[in-house]
């Protein structure tokens, strides 16, 4: 299905309440600050958030946990948002953390079908306690599981009609895996231009993966 | 009438507007051809390529622009090519709305068997099994019954699976049959053939659908000869 | 490091026998013919191939496996080739069938550090007797290990001067895959091109992976 | 002279033509900046980059060109962009030749504390777990005590661990350990310092090389001058 264009407040009135939501961005960098400028204006909360970081403090993702939308956050590095800390503290927000590396492949592995991987990372630490392990050729693998989510909120630089994506420099990140791995991916773009347009070659995410396009407003 | 163009271009049929689609090797390469016109469709390929065009000329063929029947393709406006590994992780993922795939026999449950037969060497299995397993929607295309007139839809395969339960549709040259709760309904037969001497060529066994209808090829041979 | 450019006989007398050799293309598209072609020229023997297909009869590497150099075949449709089944027959050739999607994930995990992941395809089928199966959410799970090679013989279309690849068409397949997958990665292209040359968001397989680059003589 | 620089450029010493190397957060990303102009280094960054660049002008910076400190950085020719997965698969699977790392603890067999301070709250890890474990050499960059005088040389950490006997080579402003077999191994110490003096300020059980020597760091402040 080539995707549906629709403006910020259009697609964000597609998250339910209660849903898991990943978003992309490293920091703020490639964070689709529209689409979470758009979703704080509704009514949504008690969302589970896989995104790296919750943003920063006050910006992006961090707005939503300072507005009290947030329930959990899965990701890798919160540590750069100190309101994460805070929130932890006082009970008000749940945080389950993984090596980022282990992060970005659950994601790719939630997108593709496969439920469940051994890696190396994490073996013998904190963040293996209460996961299973098993030795491999002699050494000792961790068993993850793929993450999923109801919505993927992620950020593109454009998009061709149809919904094919490409990016921009290292705001690509976590962005392509996410739009693998959730129902309904929702992408905002700097750019839209005619199908034809992007070297198929270098097309990065193609639109079998891209439900709905918001183009970013001029203004934001 | 070529009853394997007929299932092709009955196939087609089940195709909707938006629809991303993988055709396997054999009849289901043929629906290409047959997608209805004023259908936006995407096929996408397994060796790498969604938006797969059609056959072009002999002169403009490139042995770097095949399907997964290594046959030669042209690319749609707004296609993209990717590695095997985001092509399958489409498939598993659930990314591609409908696969249609051949078969060698297929259960009343919806099992498929169709890459291995008992005695012969396995030699093959190609991107069956996950294209069946990942497809939302699995179209099985067959002809009724074997070139030797053995029938094909069973109670149970006798033929190694390729997956279990996982066929949504089966269009034959003569009947279509959808798969809802495991149980296998017919929905259509097409007016050369009684329902009796349906059931004598298919041991299954089969429910008849609220919705069933009786078809003439009619239709087919007119869109044929618009196509010719 | 980036890529030692060699001359396809240089690049070939570094498969020792004995070894396990991953080849790209899908059928004969995306084969590194010119590679293989000076293979056959070497004396390497008792070869393990990791390769979706032998080739075509008496072609790529359908002409090494008619030379007795093949042992065993790793790949997921041999069907297309009537040798390998002869060689079977007569015991001269041991085969391994995987499932395209496996045999795919297989060797981009292995490229990763990932030794083993869970995949739904095969379950029930003859091709998961003998291996693990696991159910998760109620669904069940065959245990799949990744694959790794000795060398990786792939196929580009132009490199530039550190090894940056990108690829023509179809003939992208299995191959960016594999040049993550082995300890040494030999790759024939089309064109060399500058460094600079290449858009840095359109490389697909990034120098890190890539050892040795072989450029295509005009001739072949 | 600053520590954390002397450190920054002793590590910088250490990489080669031709590596591929990741910074990590902390004294590391100093590292670029002291990298021998006459080696051709490749630098990654896990957010989806090879061929960092250097530190452009405030009025090119660019807030999506970063590296993994969030730090504006500049693209080198022949550079290239990735999404995250690639990235770690990079690293995981062995391709990073090198990675330079700021460690809180680690101890005599190599295990590295880096991530997490019993009593407070765990809340980031990043890349650093796939970087040690994958990445074919570990060098460890750290002040040798803790900004309140501690050791953080020990013969076991008291931290959690970031990985087990994953460090390859360890440097702080006075000495440079290698871990060979899992013992570690006195190479280098500058000559402010006494060999008693080091035992004194580093509770890990170390042997001494049959390479080892004393260094002063006129080298250093030359290079710095020369780079001033």
């Amino acid at each position: 299905m080539p995707a549906r264009f629709m403006t910020a407040r259009e697609a964000v009135a597609l998250v339910p309440s209660g849903s898991t939501v990943m978003v992309g961005g490293f920091g703020l960098s490639g964070q689709p600050l529209s689409l979470l400028e758009a979703l704080l204006e509704t009514e949504v909360r008690d969302l589970t958030v896989i995104s790296n970081n919750v943003g920063q403090q006050g910006k992006g993702l961090g707005k939503l946990l300072l507005d009290n939308r947030i329930k959990k956050a899965i990701g890798t590095y919160f540590t750069s948002n100190p309101d994460v800390s805070r929130y932890k503290r006082e009970g008000k927000l749940e945080v389950e953390l993984l090596p980022q590396g282990t992060f970005s492949e659950a994601i790719r592995l939630g997108g593709s079908g496969i439920p469940a991987f051994y890696t190396p990372t994490a073996a013998g630490t904190l963040l293996a306690e209460g996961k299973e392990t098993r030795i491999f050729d002699g050494k000792e693998y961790v068993l993850e599981r793929s993450l999923r989510a109801d919505v993927a909120l992620i950020k593109a630089y454009k998009a061709d009609r149809y919904g094919n994506l490409v990016y921009y420099k290292t705001a690509r990140n976590f962005n392509p895996l996410m739009a693998m791995a959730a129902d309904l991916t929702i992408v905002e773009v700097d750019e839209v231009v005619e199908v034809g347009e992007l070297d198929p070659e270098a097309i990065v995410t193609p639109h079998v993966f891209v439900d709905v396009v918001v183009q970013k407003e001029a203004s934001s | 009438m070529d009853p394997r163009h007929y299932v092709a271009w009955r196939a087609a049929q089940e195709l909707e507007s938006g629809d991303i689609v993988n055709l396997g090797i054999g009849i289901p390469i043929l629906v290409a051809d047959y997608i209805p016109k004023d259908r936006q469709v995407f096929l996408q390929s397994e060796n790498g390529i969604l938006g797969v065009g059609p056959t072009p000329p002999t002169e403009s063929q490139d042995p770097d622009l095949i399907n997964a029947s290594k046959l030669p393709i042209s690319e749609q406006i707004g296609a993209s090519y990717f590695d095997s590994s985001l092509s399958f992780a489409m498939m598993r993922g659930g990314h591609i709305h409908k696969t249609v795939i051949g078969t060698l026999q297929i259960s009343q449950s919806g099992d498929i068997a169709n890459w291995a037969v008992p005695g012969k060497d396995v030699l093959g299995v190609g991107g069956a099994m996950d294209l069946i397993v990942g497809a939302r929607t699995v179209i099985v295309v067959s002809t009724h019954l074997t070139s030797d007139g053995k029938p094909k839809i069973l109670p149970a395969c006798t033929f190694p699976l390729t997956a279990k339960g996982e066929a949504d549709v089966l269009i034959t040259e003569y009947a279509v049959f959808r798969f809802i709760d495991n149980q296998m309904v017919l929905e259509e037969l097409v007016d050369d053939l009684t329902l009796d001497q349906l059931k004598q060529i298919t041991p299954a066994h089969y429910e008849i659908s609220d919705h069933f209808r009786m078809v003439n090829r009619t239709e087919y041979l007119t869109n044929k000869q618009s196509m010719g």
